[in-house]
């Protein structure tokens, strides 16, 4: 019993930091309707901004560093965006687009590893510790995820529903020609969806800090099951994301009690294909057109 | 006269929006048939149906003796029932002679492993298909655009494109969604003819179309849609007359037009 | 070319200008190593290692007379590449022998070729299943994981007196391997395990931990690399799984340790080879001199092909002439050539270590306890 | 200048088949066969991504399926090297089958995201059933391809027998894109509904471009697999897939030149950059993107670049004609 | 109020538009009408912003526009609405009209007396305010196309073929709609027609494009009975 409850506590942890990354690509597709396949590249960059640049070598507060990282990472999806992502969203084949986020992803985790080298690090004391319930054990940083996450989707969910930049940003996703006729600056909106993206996975990238460690593939993983949990919680809607990311996370955690612990990662994948063929609508059942 | 399309009851649904509701109608051999009605009454999602795109909800639709309600979109197109679409269609990123190439795709029986082994066939099937799209393209007078890519093609030629395409499987029945929207009157006259010329092939016409001359002066028989039912069916003469067919669809001013 | 090879050693070359020496040619040696990729760390250091090994024994005359130059190939710690890496280095007739590629699945993949290339080539590889591939150019310079997974279980049982031992492993090459010869081990000795895996990359193993936990087990064996055992120590401690670790090399070195709080790894042992707390003057020297050149704390990817850099010289020296096949035979006869991590001797295998050293981790510095040698067959 | 064409490929043709006798570099005739290989599985790629329009994710796994398979028949059940073939055919059929399902529920992203969770999970399937594949360890001792007792056994002998497939191949890809089946999977992407009322089958067809994509990825693991000798999980990742859809995009989408150019492209580039050291491989990456964002018809379209500034010419001349023609027709 | 200087448009290396000028003054309705191809379109984009003009002037209330940015010449109040209707189509019927108001800062009093108009002037989108506009039939997608132009009080309102695809009722229900919208607003009005008998009865001048070139312009009632007019447009 208390196995279970503890699996079920890791689980919702972990689920809400698929949910974040989910979170982080639904906003981009339901702006723009492309994927980035790079946002687990942004997330490490973020990382190591943050802890590698102005933790470590500048000594600044973390909460200095916070902001400091936000603003970095602002400026740097300012000019992805315009660099990249506006060419490649007007080619004809959205593969383009797609291999032009995978490349980029590549560009980074080189700049990465010739910046900062290749030496794994973490930050001691950062969010560090853990919360003790009987015996249940839930760290320090994960119940900051948990929070995070929850304010971060109702505040993005507010802003897509009611104010006008994001009703635009939707317009965008559903035809350029006419919002541009109704007015709305296209590459701007673009150009906005990808620094908001940006900025997210730099809070994701400062928060798993803790549990990931700081190097160039430490995102990778969940860069995938992001797409996962945005698939089971039904794509491009937001509340769904937390819901199909809690999902995998607590089903993977039970799936160990069945299967061997190495085939957790199938679980995730497998459970996605499940649901784009089966359920498309996501576990909450979120009606959307498949395109 | 034999029927050639013959619809039972046939019903749509949209998750509660009854789009269609127990629409029967027969249309007869050797026949140019309209279908029209206010905007949203129905008549796109009838052909839909028709064509296999939607399912029906519930009725039953034939062709001749066949029963089509639920076969598949590309059998019920198999059998000999073409069309074109309100909003344009066309595989843009390729010439009007390879768009028509696709409509004649099903004459080109010669399955992959048979056209990688024996290529004299193949390309003898091809060649024959060339030529019948020259012939078709010829027919609908754009010979000369056949090598041009559709989508940098006017609006009106981007629909005979799409004409042509549905001419290329040989069709016994065609269905044409609004063809003369977006013509100029003489453009139009113009696709008239070709409609014309079309039927006298020995293809049956069905047709949607908001244009009020070409309906009076080519259809035999039309069907009224309001609201997804049927408010009345006639000769041109008989629906040009009938109040509840101008209170909901023709106006006054036509009246007044024409009289 | 050479070109390029005297690009990537040009400190060398600097550095015996001013010992006023002059070289009678170059002696050409092959490095594979994994400098992107998935584990460029570990490409770095065997660099910063070999490097710093050359421009020594270069300062000191060369070798045979001749100056020592690397070329480096990039393999991307990938099977695929390896084989690109390893042939272009092959294809360079005056490349004498390669240091690399570091993983057991590289050395799979490029056993074929240079064995047909007849180049030898030294590997950091510690599968057991190097042992069957049958390559006589192949030789290895880290304990076989036959030996120091055994140390571990053995420990485990006879020191530790554990009745049930729990075997966390990643699940890949190095972790499938180990877990192998603990398990052996434990069946052959009569004591109940249980293994538990993870994949690289895992970012949670409360499931495996619990299970562990649900098993009573008196010591838990984990064989894994450096990310997931920094993982594994902080989610042990986490999830109070208070019971005595043994781990494979990765606690012992500095940058895992350095992501580990200092309470979650208090106590561990470690299986190593290289330990930069060994006490021995050569370990000691060699760190603080590799400290002072890189500014940082030499790792087992460090010191260890710094070490083989050593071995190969001595052996080019011995085999009196820079020949693969000579070289290869010379390494193959290889006796009692010191190196950081222990004694080189050449056996059947072509293994070249065959003792490891047994750390515990305290106020996160390895303490050795003792060093295990098995003999030489 | 048709012949000038005809005359450039002979030459190319006799240089290839020169090459390996002309230079001996065992690295060098390793690279081609790669080369060979990869042109293999992009070609098949393109008939599903390139032609079809759908994303496809998953080269890795079918690749992965194609080279296990004949990895593990002769290692374990000992069967005849050259069964390996026959049987790459046969998995990729049944690829073909299995993948094509999804492509006719769910299109685009969607059909992407569950493509790499094929790919994935045979990579965890691989790394996992170690009983059955070996797991992370691999399989080793993957002997040459032999036939009638002649084995494939340097990288010499390699390279013409993958060469004479790379050609038999590319010959009938070739002839696939510019026969009906090519124009009807483009105009599939182009718009399926149209195709569907054209009285074509487009479930049969999406999964006719899946299978000859997944045969060809398949018969690239194949040879794969028995140039390599050893193969383990870990190369069939995520990247491997990517990596093909690059080539595609570089070489030019749709068409079998730009297939075997991106492939010539991106299997050696990165050789060559190998001199920049510690930056090849960032400087691979930014060459590739520069690649996609301004060369967004991949390198072939430089070689038709004449042709298609004459082509916008004649269509405004030939629409002011047919105009002409119309106007004529009112007049009357 | 808009003055349009011989401007020439491009695609790619073709030429669409040769030398063509216009002119629209205040309170005007203006129609254009042409052969299919004619240029009409390129003309109304090139307004719009869509479409740059190569050489030229474009003049909107005394300020030069032919260089500006679509999206911003929307906000100097010319507001363009499309051929082939372009809805937004994951978006309701409702939501499409808010949008059509996006470049302007209304109040929410501001905004719902615009939507009542749309109703009342289409009352078929009040019945599907909350439909998808993609699975609107294509005399409904018409409808809203030209209601959420209206949504932003426009200076300047250009129809690229409104009446496409509509019932004839509605049809006459639109062309006094665009009168009326005239009268009360007190805006120009520019139709592209194909039905060009109706469009030259509601407008006060027309011009007749023929292959990128503008050809003929006078007053509507005149042309409307110039033989060769009737001939070529009215299919008389
Ligand atoms: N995107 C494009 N690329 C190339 N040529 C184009 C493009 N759009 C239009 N054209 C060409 O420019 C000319 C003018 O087209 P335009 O759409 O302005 O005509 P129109 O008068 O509006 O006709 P319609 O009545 O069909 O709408 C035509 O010859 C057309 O083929
Ligand atoms: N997928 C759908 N979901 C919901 N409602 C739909 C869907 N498709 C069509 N409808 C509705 O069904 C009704 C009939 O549409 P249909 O397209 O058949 O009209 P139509 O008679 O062709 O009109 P038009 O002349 O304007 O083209 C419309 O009110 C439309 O809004
Ligand atoms: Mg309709
Ligand atoms: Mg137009």
């Amino acid at each position: 019993m208390e196995s279970i409850l503890q699996l079920i506590v890791s689980g919702v942890a972990m689920g809400f930091i698929y949910a974040l990354v989910g979170i982080e690509y639904t906003l981009v597709w339901n702006s723009t309707g492309l994927l980035n396949f790079s946002h687990d590249k942004f997330i490490m960059l973020s990382a190591y901004i943050f802890a590698g640049t102005f933790v470590v070598k500048m000594g600044l507060p973390p909460a200095v560093g916070v902001i400091a990282s936000l603003l970095v990472m602002f400026i740097f999806g300012m000019l992805v965006a315009v660099g990249i992502f506006n060419p490649l969203r007007s080619m004809a084949s959205p593969i383009f687009a797609v291999m032009g986020t995978v490349v980029l992803g590549r560009i980074i985790s080189e700049m990465v590893r010739l910046i900062w080298g290749p030496i794994p690090f973490t930050l001691p004391n950062y969010l560090t510790g853990t919360y003790q319930l009987g015996n249940i054990i839930i760290g320090r940083v994960n119940v900051w995820i948990i929070v995070i996450s929850s304010l971060l989707v109702a505040a993005l969910q507010i802003f897509f529903k009611t104010t006008k930049t994001g009703k635009a940003m939707r317009c965008v996703q559903q035809n350029k020609k006419a919002a541009t006729l109704m007015g709305i600056d296209v590459s701007k909106n673009i150009v906005f969806t990808i620094v908001l993206s940006s900025l997210v996975c730099t809070v994701i990238g400062m928060l798993v800090i803790p549990l990931f460690t700081v190097d160039t593939s430490m995102a990778n993983m969940i860069g995938l099951k992001g797409f996962s949990s945005g698939v089971i919680g039904g794509f491009g809607y937001l509340p769904g994301v937390i819901a199909g990311g809690v999902f995998l996370g607590v089903l993977e955690n039970f799936s160990t009690i069945v299967l061997p612990a190495v085939y957790k990662d199938c679980v995730g994948f497998v459970l996605m294909i499940i649901f784009l063929l089966v359920r498309p609508s996501g576990i909450l059942g979120h009606r959307k057109n498949l395109r | 006269m034999k029927t050639i399309l013959r619809t039972e009851n046939v019903v749509k649904n949209f998750s509660g929006l009854v789009a269609v509701r127990d629409l029967s109608f027969e249309m007869a051999e050797r026949n140019i048939h309209a279908l029209i009605g206010p905007n949203g009454s129905g008549k796109t999602t009838t052909i839909n149906m028709i064509t296999g795109a939607f399912p029906v909800t519930s009725g039953r639709i034939f062709y001749g003796d066949t029963e089509i309600s639920t076969m598949p979109t590309h059998q019920i197109a198999r059998l000999g029932i073409g069309r074109t679409f309100q909003n344009l269609k066309l595989f843009t990123s390729m010439t009007v002679m390879e768009n028509l190439m696709v409509g004649g795709h099903q004459m080109m029986p010669s399955g992959i492993l048979r056209f990688l082994i024996d290529p004299a066939t193949s390309r003898k099937e091809e060649k024959q298909v060339e030529e019948k799209a020259k012939q078709v393209l010829d027919f609908i007078g754009m010979y000369d655009l056949k090598d041009e890519k559709v989508s940098s093609l006017p609006y009106g030629r981007q629909k005979m494109t799409e004409l042509g395409r549905a001419l290329m499987m040989d069709p016994k029945l065609l269905f044409l969604d609004e063809p003369a929207a977006g013509l100029n009157p003489s453009e139009r006259v113009e696709f008239v003819n070709i409609m014309l010329k079309t039927f006298d092939l020995g293809i049956d016409l069905f047709l949607i179309e908001h244009n009020m001359d070409v309906v009076m002066n080519i259809c035999s028989r039309i069907t009224v849609l309001n609201f997804g039912a049927k408010i009345a069916e006639g000769t041109p003469d008989e629906i040009k007359n009938n109040d509840e067919v101008i209170k909901a669809y023709l106006g006054n001013r036509y009246q007044s037009e024409k009289a | 070319g050479n070109s390029q090879s005297s690009g990537t050693s040009g400190s060398p070359s600097a550095s015996n200008a001013a010992a006023g020496k002059k070289f009678d040619g170059k002696i050409t040696i092959g490095v594979s190593a994994g400098i992107t990729g998935s584990i460029p760390m570990a490409g770095e250091r065997t660099l910063q290692g070999v490097k710093m090994a050359v421009e020594e024994i270069n300062a000191k005359g060369g070798v045979l007379g001749k100056e020592l130059v690397i070329e480096v190939a990039d393999d991307q710690s990938n099977q695929s590449v390896v084989i690109n890496a390893v042939n272009k280095l092959a294809s360079n007739p005056d490349v004498v022998a390669i240091i690399g590629p570091h993983l057991s699945g590289s050395v799979m993949a490029a056993s074929d070729t240079l064995k047909k290339a007849k180049v030898p080539f030294l590997s950091q590889g510690t599968s057991p299943k190097l042992r069957t591939i049958g390559n006589e150019y192949l030789f290895k310079i880290r304990p076989c994981d036959a030996i120091s997974a055994e140390v571990a279980a053995k420990y485990a049982v006879e020191d530790l007196g554990a009745k049930k031992v729990g075997i966390s492993y990643n699940n890949n090459d190095f972790g499938v391997g180990g877990k192998g010869v603990i398990e052996a081990y434990l069946t052959k000795v009569g004591i109940p395990f249980v293994s538990e895996g993870h994949n690289s990359g895992d970012k949670d193993l409360t499931g495996q931990i619990m299970k562990l936990k649900n098993e009573n087990v008196d010591a838990v064996i984990s064989w894994t690399d450096d990310a997931e055992s920094a993982l594994t120590a902080r989610q042990f401690y986490e999830l109070h799984l208070n019971k005595p670790v043994i781990t494979s090399t990765a606690t012992s070195t500095k940058q895992v340790l350095d992501l580990i709080d200092e309470k979650a790894v208090e106590g561990f042992y470690s299986v190593c080879d290289f330990v930069i707390t060994d006490p021995s003057a050569e370990v000691q020297d060699f760190a603080k001199r590799f400290q002072a050149k890189y500014g940082i704390a030499p790792d087992q990817y460090a010191g260890n092909n710094y070490s083989v850099t050593y071995l190969l010289a001595d052996a080019i020296t011995r085999a009196g002439k820079a020949d693969r096949e000579a070289i290869r035979e010379a390494l193959a006869s290889t006796k009692g050539v010191k190196g950081l991590s222990g004694t080189y001797n050449a056996d059947s295998n072509n293994e070249l270590i065959h003792e490891c050293k047994l750390v515990q981790i305290k106020s996160k510095v390895p303490q050795v306890i003792k060093t295990i040698s098995v003999d030489v067959k | 200048m048709k012949k000038i064409k005809i005359a450039l490929m002979v030459l190319v043709f006799v240089l290839l088949i020169a090459f390996p006798m002309l230079d001996g570099n065992l690295y060098h005739q390793q690279l081609m066969n790669q080369v060979f290989v990869n042109i293999i599985v992009v070609m098949g790629l393109n008939f599903i991504t390139g032609l079809t329009g759908q994303m496809n994710l998953g080269t890795a796994g079918i690749f992965a399926l194609g080279a296990y398979a004949s990895a593990l028949m002769c290692t374990k059940l000992h069967t005849p090297v050259w069964i390996g073939f026959p049987i790459a055919i046969l998995v990729g059929f049944l690829i073909g089958r299995g993948l094509g399902y999804p492509s006719l529920r769910v299109k685009g992203v969607y059909l992407s995201l569950t493509t790499i969770g094929f790919s994935e999970v045979v990579r965890l399937i691989l790394t996992n059933a170690i009983d059955f594949t070996g797991g992370s360890q691999g399989v080793q001792n993957i002997p040459f391809l032999n036939l009638f007792g002649f084995e494939f056994n340097t990288p010499f002998k390699i390279y013409y027998l993958y060469f004479g497939l790379a050609i038999i191949l590319a010959i009938a890809a070739a002839r696939v894109v510019s026969s009906k089946w090519g124009r009807v999977f483009k105009a599939i992407r182009d718009n399926s509904d149209a195709v569907e009322a054209c009285g074509i089958d487009v479930a049969n067809l999406k999964i006719l471009a899946f299978t000859m994509a997944a045969i060809y990825g398949c018969i690239g693991g194949f040879l794969y697999t028995h140039m390599m000798g050893y193969i383990n999980p870990t190369a069939f990742n995520q990247d491997l897939s990517v990596n093909y859809l690059v080539m595609m995009m570089i070489g030019g989408i749709g068409s079998v030149a730009g297939n075997i150019l991106g492939a010539v492209m991106v299997t050696l580039l990165p050789e060559i950059l190998r001199f920049m050291q510690n930056y090849y491989w960032l400087i691979f990456s930014i060459i590739t993107l520069i690649f996609a964002v301004f060369l967004p018809n991949g390198i072939v379209s430089l070689f038709k670049k004449s042709e298609r500034q004459e082509k916008h010419f004649n269509i405004f001349h030939s629409i002011k004609k047919a105009t002409e023609v119309w106007g004529g027709r009112l007049a009357k | 109020m808009l003055k349009i200087n011989k401007i020439d448009v491009f695609y790619g290396k073709v030429q669409a538009l040769f030398d063509v000028s216009m002119e629209i003054n205040d309170k005007e309705i203006v129609s254009i009408i042409g052969a299919n191809g004619a240029g009409k379109s390129t003309l109304m984009k090139a307004i719009a912003g869509l479409n740059k003009a190569s050489s030229g002037s474009i003049e909107f209330m005394g300020e030069e526009i032919s260089n500006i940015r679509a999206h911003k010449i929307v906000h100097k109040g010319i507001v363009y609405v499309p051929e082939g209707r372009e809805v937004f189509p994951e978006m309701s019927v409702l939501e499409n009209l808010e949008m059509g108001a996006f470049n302007r800062k209304f109040s929410k009093t501001e905004l719902n007396n615009n939507i009542e108009e749309s109703y009342a002037l289409f009352p078929r989108l009040k019945e599907r305010s909350k439909q998808l506009a993609g699975t609107l039939s294509g005399g409904e997608q018409q409808m809203l196309a030209i209601c959420r132009g209206m949504m932003s009080d426009p200076k300047l309102i250009m129809f690229d073929e409104p009446s496409l695809g509509l019932a004839p009722v509605t049809v006459s229900e639109m062309f006094d709609a665009i009168v009326k919208i005239h009268e009360n607003r007190k805006i120009p009005v520019i139709i592209v027609e194909q039905n060009a008998f109706m469009a030259m009865s509601i407008s006060d001048r027309t011009y007749v494009m023929e292959v990128g070139h503008m050809v003929q312009c006078g007053n509507s009632q005149e042309l409307l009975n110039s033989p060769t007019i009737k001939k070529a447009y009215l299919g008389g």
